[in-house]
C-alpha cells in the first residue's frame, strides 16, 4: 500500500470524514466514541500509547508506574510541554485533570476503586493515584481508546474559563491546535507549532498543516466524497460500503480484522434485561436460538465478517468456546410458546431498535424475519443517530441493534458490563457472578488468571444472555493514494503502535504527497 | 364590437390567458399563494344570477359548469382515484410485503421478472414498497385537510359572518402561524409532538388550518355582502339558516376546490418530512423515505438500474399524484368559478 | 429644438398630407370575420383638421388606427392605400412606422388616465420620444418636456414632470398625453376621443388646446368624435362613419347646413346644443348598430333608418356628390330631397316610426 | 402612519412567534436535561435542570428565555455545547446564497419566457410553457434535487455533486458559484414555475392597458415596450406572492442542503429537531421567522417603490 513508505513532505492539509459528530470536546464531559478519540488525538494528547503487541508505554507521559501491589500510581509527565494556550503541563496540571476526571459525573463511574483523597501531587511534574484495591491493567486507560478519556490532558485554564468553554474549545498540547468548530459541518485543526514530538528524521511533527474532521452520516455520501476528493480519508464498519472500497483501485484501505490485541468491535443484539418481557430468560434463550449468526453473517455482514460466541471473538487473545446458544429454530420456537402459554396465550411482542441507515434496515428486517419465524411478534423501530444512546440510557426498549466494546484491554468494558455504573450498563445484566470475575480481571498480576476471567465472563454471558451476539465487526480505514504514514504511528521512542482499532488512527505522523 | 378591441401587442385571444392561477400545490411557494389576501380580481365574470334563489341558481350553474370539465379533468380525476384504490388494496394486491427482504435481490436488484422495479439496497421489493408507501401519503394528505378543512371551514364561517372581535383575533392567529414557513412549522411541531402516522397527520393539519381558514373566511365575507344574504338578513333570518344557505352555495366549492388542492400540499409536506427523515419512522415505506434512499443510492458512483428505479419509481408515483390532484382542483376552480383571487 | 437626429427624414409635398383610398381592416375573431373598416377613403389636407364622427362600434377608432398602422400584429387583414407624405403606411414593415410613430404621426388616446403609465413618472413618459426619436440629451429632453407642459398649459411643469399620473386630474392628464404626442413635433396628430370621461368644461378646454397646438405647429389633425356637436365648430371636415363605410363626407359647414344622410341627421340631433335647454331630452338613435362580422345586404343603416324603403335592403347605396363637389354620401333617400321627404311620409304613413 | 402602524403589527406577530415558537419547543421539565447529560446520569440531569430553569413555570421560562434572545444570547448548542450564534454564522451564508442564487436564476428564466409568452399568448411556446409550468409546480424540489444530481452530477459530471466543501463567496467567487449551481436551481425549479405563470398573466394583461398602446404609438421598439413600460406593473402578483415565495424558499433551502449535504441553516434545524435540540430548533426557528416577517416588510415597502399608487400599502 502506498502508505507508510518514502521521506514526509511538510505541510498540506487532510480532511477525514467520520461517521458522527462528536458531542463536546471536554473529555471529563463528553462521551467519546470512535470519532471522539480521534478528534481527541488531535488535539489533546494520550498519557500513553499501546504498541502492535498490546504493551501500554507512555506517551505525553515520561514515566507510568504502579507500587508492587499496583495499588499506587506514579505518573510523571515530559518536561517542558506547554499547551496551546501557553499554561505549563505539569505535576499541578495533571492534578488538577485528574481531579475533575474523578469527580466528574461520566469518568467519575470509571474510577470506582481510587480512594477518595488518593490523588497527590508528589513532584514539579509527578502525581500519585492511591487506589483501595490493585488496579493491574489501568495503564491501559491512559492509553485513550474508547471509555478511556482520562489519559487526554487538557489545560486546566481554559477548563476554569466556564462550564461549557472546554467542551466546546478545547485547549491540548496535542500535534493540532483547535482552530473552529461547526458541528456537523466540519472540526478544524492547524498545526502545532511548538508541538512536543520530532521524527526519526529530526522533522518537527505534525507535517501537516492542518486537519479537519468531516462527520458525513450517510455512508454512501462519505464514500461519495472520497471518491470525489472532497475528503482525503474515512472510515466506516458499512460492510457493502468496504466491499465498495475494496473494488475502488483509487484508494489505499487498512481493515481492523488482524487485530492480536484485546477485543473488537461485535455486532450484537442488545437486550434490556429490565423490560417487562425480556426479564424472562425463556425468551432471551428463544431469541439466541432464533437467530442463524452464519445466515446473517453471510447475507447482512458480506462475509466479511463471522459470527462470534461472545464478546471475545477470534482472534483476540481472550476468544474461548462458550456455552453460547447457537441458531436452533426448533428449541427456540419451544421456548416461545412455552413463554405465550404462560402468559394468556398471547405471543411476546418485542420492538426491534436500530439506526435508519439502508444497512440497519436490511439487518432489521433480517432479523425481524428470524425472530418471527420463532413466533415473537416484532416492531422494528428505527431511530437517528442522534437518539440512539438515549433511547438506550432511558431504557424504554425490549432489543437494540448495538456495535460496541473494541478495546485494548477488557478491563475497559468494565463500567459497561458490571453492576457498579449503573445506565451505562445498558443492557442491565446485573450479575454478581460477572462483577466478580470483573474484578479478578482488573485485579490479578497473572495473566492466565486474566485470560480465565474475561473467559469466565464470556461464558456467563452465554447464559445471562444480555447480549444475542450476530458477528465480530470490521471497521475499514479507507484514503486516496495521495496521503501517507496514517497507518503507522510511533510511540516517542520509536516502537510501533497499533495501526487502526474501530476505526481509529492517529493524525500526528500522517503527511500527503505532492 | 370590433372598434372596442385594443389592438395592442397582445394576440387575439387577449382575455383567455388573464386571472392570477398559481394556487396549484407543489411547493411551498404555493402555499405561499394560498397565504394571500385577495389581489384586486381581474376580469372575473361577474354576471351571476344574483336574483336568483341560491338554490336553484346553484343547481343550474352547476349542471352547466360539469358539462365544461375536459376530459383531462377525468383523467386526473381518473389517476387520483386510481391512487386511493392503490393505498386501499395494497394488501390485496399481488405484491410482495413491502419490508421482506429478498437476499436473492441483494446483489443483483435491478429490474427483473421477479421484481418488476428491482430492489433497494436492502433488498425489499421497489414496486410494492412504493405501491404500499401511497398510504402514508394519502392518509396523512386526506386526513390532515379533513381536519383542516373542519377546525378552519367552521372557524372561518364564523369570522366572515360575524367579523368583528372573533375574526379579529382569528386573523391574528392564523397570521402568527403563517408568519412561519410551512416546512418550518412543520420540523418544530414535529419535535413537540412525534413522529407516528397520527402525529404527521396532526402536524400537518396544524400547519394546513390557517390556510383553509383564510380560503374560507374570505369566501364567506364575499358570500355575505351578496344582495340575496343582505335580503335575506334584512327579512330577520337567523344566523344559522343564513349560514347554511352560503356555505352550501358559496363557501364548499370554495372549500373543496383549495382542499383539493391543500390534500396536494399536504403531501407534499409529508413527503419533505419524510426527505429529511423527520415523517413517519423507517422501515414503514412513504414515498419521501424511498426519494431520499434513491438519492442516496444514485449519488454514490456504483449506482445502477436498481438505483435508478429506486429514485425514479417513487419519484413518478407522487409526481402523478400531485399532477393529478391539482390538475382536478385547477379545472374546478375555473368550472366552479371560485375566483382565483379569493384568498 | 437642438440637434435633430432624424432617423428618416420626411419631405413636404404639394398634394395631401394624407391620402387614404379604399382602406380595409378586418379582424379574425372566433365568431367569424369582424369588417371594422370596410372599404374608406379620405384626404387630409396639411394644416387642415377632419373630424370623423359616429356611434361606437362604426369602426371610427379602428379606422385612426389603421391609418396609422397601430394594429394587433395577428389575426388582422389590412388592405388598401394610406399614402403619408408620400410614402405608402401599407404594407410596410412594423420597424418603418415606428419610425414615424411619435415622431411624423402622433396620436392621444380616448381615456387620458389609462393612457399614462401609473408607474413612470410624466418626466420620462414625456421625454421617451424624444430622446428615443429626437436623439436629445437628458438635459434637453427635460428642458423641451417642460416647454412642452408649459404649452399645454400645466403650471411649475419643471416640477411636475417628477409627479406619476395619479397625481394629476383627468383633464390634466389628458394635457400631459396631448404634450407627450406633440413632443416631437408630428406633422399629423390623430385625436381619438380625446374627451371621453372628462366633463364638459375641461373637454371644451382640451379641444381648444388642440385648436391652439395644431395652429401653432401647423400640424394637420384626424379628430375622431361620437359628438358631431363637439367637433362641429374645430374641424374643416367631417366624414362620417356608419357600420366600417364612410356614410357622408363634406366640409363641415355644408355638412351641418346641407345633411344628406339620414344618419348624419340623426347624430346631430342627438347631440346637445348650446342653445337647448338644460333639460331638453335628447333624441337617441333607435336600435343597435349591425353586427360587423354580418353584415346585412343593403345600406347597413336600413334597419334603423327612418327614411328606409325596400330598395334600401337590396341595393347597397354607393357615395355620390351632393351639391358642393367636395360633398359625397352614401344613400337612396337622402335628406333634403323630394325623394326623401317622399320616403319619410310614407314611413310616417305606415307607423314605422313614431 | 402606516409603516408604523405596520412595524406595530409586525412586533406584535413576533411576539406571538416567538411564544409559539417556545410553547412547540419547550417540553416536560428534565427531558432536555437528559439530552444533555447522556450516560453521566440522574444527578448531572438535576444539575442541569436547575440550571436550565427547567423547573419554573412556562411563563416564567419563556420571559427569561425572550430575555436572553433579547440580550442576543441564544445560547448553547446540546452536545457539543458550541454558542448557538457560532453554528448560525456558519451556517447562515449557505443558506442566504442558495436563496439568492435561485432568485437571480428564476428571474432571469421566467422573466424572458413570461414576456415571450405573453406576447405570443396561446402560440406554442406559449403553451408549452405554460404547461410545463404547471407541472413543474407539481414536482416537489425534494425530487427535483435528487434529479439534478443524477442528470448533471452523477451521469454528465458536469458539476459537483452532494458533499462538496463551498468555499466562500469573498474566498473563491468562481468555485463559489460553480458548487452552488445546482443546489441553487433546485430552489429556483419551482420560482421559474410560479413567476412565470404569474408574470406571464400579467404581463397579457398589461398588454392590453391603452398606456402601452400609447407607447407604442410613440414608436418605441418592443424591448423597450416590454422592459420599460409592461415590466414593472405586471410585476404586482409576483411581488404579493414573492413575499410569501420566502417561506417556500426557506423550505427549499431545507431540502437543497439535505441533498447536496450542505451546511446550512436548514441543515442545522434538520439536525437540531432529529437530536432534539430543543434550544438550536428554538433559535433557527425564531431567526428564520424574523427574516420571514422583515423580508415581507421589505416587500411590502418595494411594492410602494413599484406602484407610486400604492400609498396605502400591498394591495389587498
Amino acid at each position: 500500500m502506498g502508505v507508510g513508505k518514502g521521506k514526509p513532505v511538510m505541510g498540506g492539509s487532510v480532511t477525514f470524514g467520520t461517521e458522527a459528530e462528536e458531542s463536546g470536546m471536554d473529555p471529563t464531559n463528553a462521551h467519546f466514541d470512535s470519532t471522539g478519540v480521534m478528534y481527541a488525538r488531535a488535539v489533546y494528547d494520550p498519557l500513553a500509547i499501546v504498541l502492535q503487541d498490546g504493551t501500554v508505554v507512555p506517551y505525553l507521559a515520561e514515566s507510568i508506574t504502579p507500587n508492587s501491589s499496583y495499588t499506587l500510581w506514579t505518573i510523571t509527565v515530559r518536561p517542558n510541554i506547554v499547551f496551546h494556550d501557553g499554561t505549563l503541563c505539569d505535576g499541578a496540571a495533571l492534578k488538577y485533570c485528574m481531579e475533575a476526571f474523578y469527580s466528574s459525573l461520566l469518568t467519575g463511574n470509571s474510577l470506582t476503586y481510587w480512594k477518595k483523597g488518593g490523588l497527590k501531587q508528589v513532584g514539579p511534574r509527578s502525581i500519585t493515584v492511591e487506589m483501595e484495591h490493585p488496579w493491574v491493567p489501568f495503564a491501559a486507560w491512559l492509553a485513550g481508546y474508547i471509555g478511556g478519556q482520562i489519559a487526554y490532558i487538557f489545560s486546566p485554564t481554559q477548563m476554569r474559563k466556564g462550564e461549557a468553554v472546554l467542551n466546546s474549545h478545547p485547549v491540548g498540547t496535542g500535534p493540532f491546535v483547535y482552530q473552529d468548530w461547526v458541528p456537523g459541518s466540519h472540526f478544524s485543526l492547524t498545526r502545532n507549532p511548538h508541538y512536543w514530538r520530532k521524527d526519526t528524521y529530526g522533522n518537527q511533527l505534525p507535517y501537516l498543516d492542518s486537519w479537519t474532521f468531516k462527520p458525513i452520516v450517510d455512508v454512501s455520501t462519505r464514500l461519495a466524497a472520497l471518491q470525489s476528493q472532497e475528503i482525503d480519508l474515512m472510515h466506516t464498519d458499512d460492510d457493502p460500503t468496504i466491499l465498495e472500497v475494496d473494488a475502488d483501485s483509487s484508494l489505499v484501505s487498512l481493515r481492523d480484522d488482524e487485530l492480536l490485541v484485546g477485543e473488537p468491535d461485535c455486532d450484537f443484539g442488545m437486550i434490556n434485561c429490565q423490560s417487562p418481557l425480556m426479564k424472562d430468560i425463556r425468551l432471551r434463550q428463544a431469541a439466541a436460538y432464533a437467530f442463524n449468526q452464519a445466515e446473517y453473517c453471510k447475507l447482512i455482514g458480506k462475509n466479511i465478517v463471522y459470527p462470534t460466541n461472545g464478546p471475545f471473538p477470534h482472534p483476540s487473545p481472550y476468544a474461548s468456546a462458550t456455552p453460547y446458544p447457537g441458531y436452533d429454530l426448533a428449541k427456540a420456537k419451544a421456548l416461545v410458546n412455552s413463554w405465550t402459554h404462560s402468559n394468556g396465550g398471547k405471543a411476546p411482542s418485542i420492538t426491534y431498535t436500530t439506526t435508519n441507515s439502508t444497512t440497519a434496515a436490511t439487518s432489521a428486517a433480517f432479523v425481524q424475519q428470524l425472530y418471527q419465524a420463532a413466533g415473537f411478534q416484532v416492531q422494528i423501530k428505527q431511530v437517528q443517530q442522534a437518539e440512539l444512546i438515549n433511547d438506550a440510557l432511558l431504557g424504554g426498549y425490549d432489543v437494540f441493534s448495538w456495535r460496541q466494546f473494541a478495546n485494548i484491554d477488557p478491563d475497559l468494558n468494565y463500567v459497561f458490563w458490571t453492576s457498579a455504573a449503573g445506565p451505562i450498563n445498558f443492557a442491565r445484566n446485573y450479575d454478581p457472578y460477572i462483577d466478580a470475575q470483573m474484578n479478578i480481571g482488573r485485579q490479578s498480576t497473572d495473566t492466565p488468571t486474566r485470560v480465565q476471567a474475561y473467559q469466565n465472563v464470556a461464558k456467563q454471558m452465554a447464559k445471562d444472555l444480555p447480549y444475542i451476539w450476530a458477528c465480530r465487526d470490521v471497521w475499514c480505514v479507507a484514503g486516496s493514494k495521495q496521503v501517507q504514514n496514517w497507518n503507522n504511528p510511533t510511540s516517542p521512542t520509536g516502537g510501533r503502535g497499533l495501526s487502526m482499532l474501530s476505526g481509529i488512527i492517529w493524525p500526528t505522523e500522517v503527511w500527503k504527497s505532492a | 364590437m370590433a372598434d372596442e378591441r385594443d389592438p395592442g401587442l397582445a394576440g387575439d385571444d387577449l382575455r383567455s390567458g388573464g386571472g392570477v392561477e398559481v394556487g396549484v400545490a407543489g411547493y411551498g411557494a404555493s402555499t405561499a399563494v394560498l397565504g394571500q389576501e385577495p389581489p384586486e380580481a381581474r376580469g372575473v365574470a361577474t354576471a351571476r344570477g344574483r336574483a336568483l334563489p341560491a338554490a336553484d341558481r346553484a343547481t343550474a350553474v352547476a349542471r352547466r359548469r360539469w358539462r365544461q370539465l375536459s376530459w383531462g379533468f377525468w383523467v386526473a380525476t381518473g389517476v387520483v382515484v386510481l391512487w386511493i384504490l392503490v393505498a386501499l388494496l395494497a394488501g390485496v394486491l399481488p405484491i410482495d410485503n413491502p419490508n421482506n427482504i429478498d437476499f436473492s435481490c441483494l446483489a443483483s436488484s435491478s429490474p427483473s421478472g421477479a421484481h418488476l422495479l428491482g430492489c433497494d439496497p436492502a433488498g425489499r421489493d421497489t414496486l410494492a414498497r412504493v405501491l404500499y408507501g401511497s398510504r402514508v401519503s394519502l392518509i396523512i394528505g386526506f386526513a390532515s385537510i379533513a381536519i383542516g378543512i373542519v377546525v378552519g371551514g367552521v372557524l372561518g364561517l364564523l369570522a366572515g359572518y360575524f367579523r368583528g372581535a372573533i375574526d379579529e383575533v382569528l386573523g391574528v392567529v392564523s397570521n402568527v402561524f403563517l408568519s412561519f414557513p410551512s416546512l418550518v412549522l412543520g420540523l418544530v411541531i414535529v419535535t413537540y409532538i412525534g413522529r407516528s402516522l397520527f402525529d404527521i397527520t396532526l402536524v400537518i393539519a396544524i400547519v394546513a388550518w390557517p390556510l383553509l381558514f383564510r380560503v374560507v373566511r374570505a369566501a364567506t365575507i364575499e358570500s355575505a355582502q351578496r344582495d340575496y344574504v343582505l335580503a335575506a338578513k334584512a327579512l330577520g333570518a337567523r344566523p344559522s339558516r343564513i349560514l347554511r344557505t352560503v356555505l352550501l352555495s358559496d363557501v364548499v366549492p370554495v372549500a373543496i376546490t383549495y382542499g383539493l388542492i391543500g390534500v396536494a400540499l399536504a403531501i407534499v409536506g409529508e413527503g419533505a418530512l419524510s426527505f429529511l427523515g423527520l415523517s413517519v419512522p423507517p422501515p414503514t415505506a412513504t414515498w419521501g423515505n424511498m426519494i431520499a434512499e434513491g438519492a442516496n443510492s444514485v449519488s454514490s458512483v456504483a449506482s445502477s438500474g436498481a438505483s435508478l428505479s429506486l429514485l425514479l419509481s417513487p419519484s413518478i408515483a407522487m409526481f402523478s399524484f400531485i399532477l393529478a390532484i391539482n390538475f382536478m382542483g385547477d379545472r374546478l376552480r375555473s368550472v366552479l368559478d371560485v375566483r382565483q383571487g379569493v384568498i | 429644438m437642438g440637434a435633430r437626429r432624424r432617423v428618416r427624414e420626411v419631405r413636404p409635398t404639394d398634394g395631401p398630407l394624407l391620402e387614404v383610398e379604399d382602406l380595409r381592416t378586418y379582424f379574425e375573431t372566433r365568431r367569424g370575420l369582424v369588417k371594422a373598416v370596410d372599404g374608406v377613403s379620405f384626404e387630409l389636407i396639411a394644416g387642415r383638421t377632419l373630424a370623423i364622427v359616429g356611434e361606437s362600434g362604426s369602426g371610427k377608432t379602428v379606422l385612426s388606427r389603421s391609418v396609422m398602422g397601430l394594429l394587433p400584429q395577428r389575426n388582422v387583414t389590412r388592405e388598401g392605400r394610406v399614402r403619408f407624405a408620400g410614402l405608402d403606411l401599407v404594407g410596410a414593415p412594423e420597424h418603418e412606422l415606428r419610425e414615424l410613430w411619435g415622431d411624423q404621426i402622433a396620436m392621444v388616446f380616448q381615456d387620458p388616465v389609462t393612457s399614462l403609465n401609473p408607474v413612470v413618472r410624466i418626466g420620462r413618459q414625456i421625454t421617451e420620444s424624444l430622446r428615443h426619436h429626437v436623439g436629445m440629451s437628458r438635459s434637453e429632453a427635460r428642458a423641451a418636456a417642460t416647454a412642452l407642459l408649459r404649452s399645454v398649459g400645466i403650471a411649475e411643469p419643471e416640477q411636475r414632470l417628477r409627479w406619476y399620473p395619479h397625481q394629476f386630474s383627468g383633464g390634466m392628464c389628458q394635457r400631459i398625453v396631448i404634450a407627450s404626442a406633440i413632443a416631437c413635433g408630428p406633422q399629423l396628430l390623430l385625436a381619438d376621443e380625446p374627451t371621453t370621461g372628462l366633463d364638459v368644461t375641461v373637454a371644451a378646454q382640451i379641444l381648444d388646446l388642440l385648436q391652439r397646438l395644431q395652429h401653432e405647429r401647423q400640424m394637420s389633425m384626424i379628430l375622431v368624435s361620437h359628438d358631431l356637436g363637439l367637433v362641429a365648430g374645430r374641424s374643416d371636415d367631417i366624414i362620417v362613419m356608419y357600420a366600417g363605410k364612410v356614410v357622408e363626407k363634406a366640409p363641415t359647414a355644408t355638412l351641418l347646413s346641407d345633411t344628406r344622410m339620414p344618419y348624419t341627421e340623426a347624430l346631430l340631433r342627438s347631440a346637445p346644443r348650446l342653445t337647448d335647454g338644460s333639460h331638453r331630452r335628447l333624441p337617441t338613435i333607435p336600435g343597435a348598430p349591425p353586427d360587423p362580422s354580418d353584415y346585412p345586404a343593403g345600406c347597413r343603416f336600413a334597419s334603423r333608418c327612418a327614411y328606409a324603403q325596400p330598395r334600401c335592403a337590396e341595393e347597397e347605396p354607393p357615395l355620390r356628390p351632393g351639391a358642393v363637389p367636395e360633398h359625397t354620401y352614401a344613400c337612396w333617400y337622402p335628406v333634403g330631397t323630394p325623394h326623401g321627404a317622399e320616403a319619410l311620409e310614407l314611413n310616417r304613413a305606415g307607423g314605422a316610426v313614431g | 402612519m402606516v409603516a408604523l402602524r405596520r412595524v406595530g403589527e409586525g412586533l406584535v406577530t413576533l411576539f406571538l412567534v416567538a411564544l409559539v415558537t417556545y410553547f412547540f419547543t419547550s417540553k416536560m421539565p428534565g427531558n432536555e436535561a437528559a439530552v444533555i447529560c447522556g450516560p453521566s446520569g440522574p444527578a448531572c440531569i438535576r444539575h442541569e435542570t436547575a440550571l436550565l430553569y427547567l423547573n419554573h413555570p412556562f411563563f416564567a421560562r419563556f420571559f427569561h428565555w425572550l430575555g436572553e434572545l433579547f440580550q442576543g444570547h441564544l445560547g448553547l448548542t446540546l452536545a457539543p455545547p458550541i454558542p448557538i450564534s457560532t453554528v448560525l454564522l456558519a451556517a447562515y451564508p449557505i443558506t442566504l446564497e442558495l436563496i439568492i442564487y435561485s432568485q437571480v436564476i428564476a428571474i432571469v428564466v421566467a422573466i424572458p419566457a413570461a414576456m415571450y409568452g405573453a406576447l405570443r399568448a396561446n402560440r406554442m411556446f406559449d403553451k408549452v410553457s405554460t404547461a410545463a409550468s404547471f407541472a413543474t409546480l407539481s414536482l416537489p424540489n425534494f425530487i427535483v434535487g435528487p434529479l439534478l444530481v443524477l442528470i448533471f452530477a452523477v451521469k454528465l459530471a458536469w458539476f459537483p455533486g452532494p458533499a462538496s466543501n463551498v468555499p466562500s463567496l469573498w474566498s473563491d467567487p468562481g468555485q463559489n458559484l460553480y458548487v452552488m449551481f445546482l443546489p441553487s436551481l433546485t430552489l429556483a425549479v419551482g420560482s421559474i414555475a410560479v413567476y412565470q405563470r404569474l408574470l406571464r398573466a400579467d404581463m397579457i394583461a398589461t398588454l392590453e392597458e391603452d398606456y402601452i398602446l400609447m407607447a407604442r404609438a410613440k414608436g418605441l421598439s418592443t424591448a423597450r415596450i416590454l422592459f420599460r413600460h409592461a415590466l414593472r406593473p405586471s410585476t404586482f402578483s409576483t411581488m404579493t406572492v414573492g413575499g410569501v415565495q420566502i417561506g417556500g424558499l426557506i423550505a427549499g433551502a431545507i431540502i437543497a442542503e439535505t441533498v447536496f449535504s450542505l451546511h446550512g441553516l436548514g441543515s442545522v434545524l434538520t439536525a437540531a429537531v432529529a437530536a432534539k435540540d430543543l434550544p438550536t430548533v428554538q433559535a433557527v426557528t425564531i431567526i428564520v421567522a424574523v427574516f420571514y416577517i422583515l423580508c415581507n416588510l421589505l416587500i411590502d415597502f418595494l411594492y410602494t417603490l413599484i406602484d407610486p399608487r400604492g400609498r396605502r400599502g400591498r394591495r389587498a
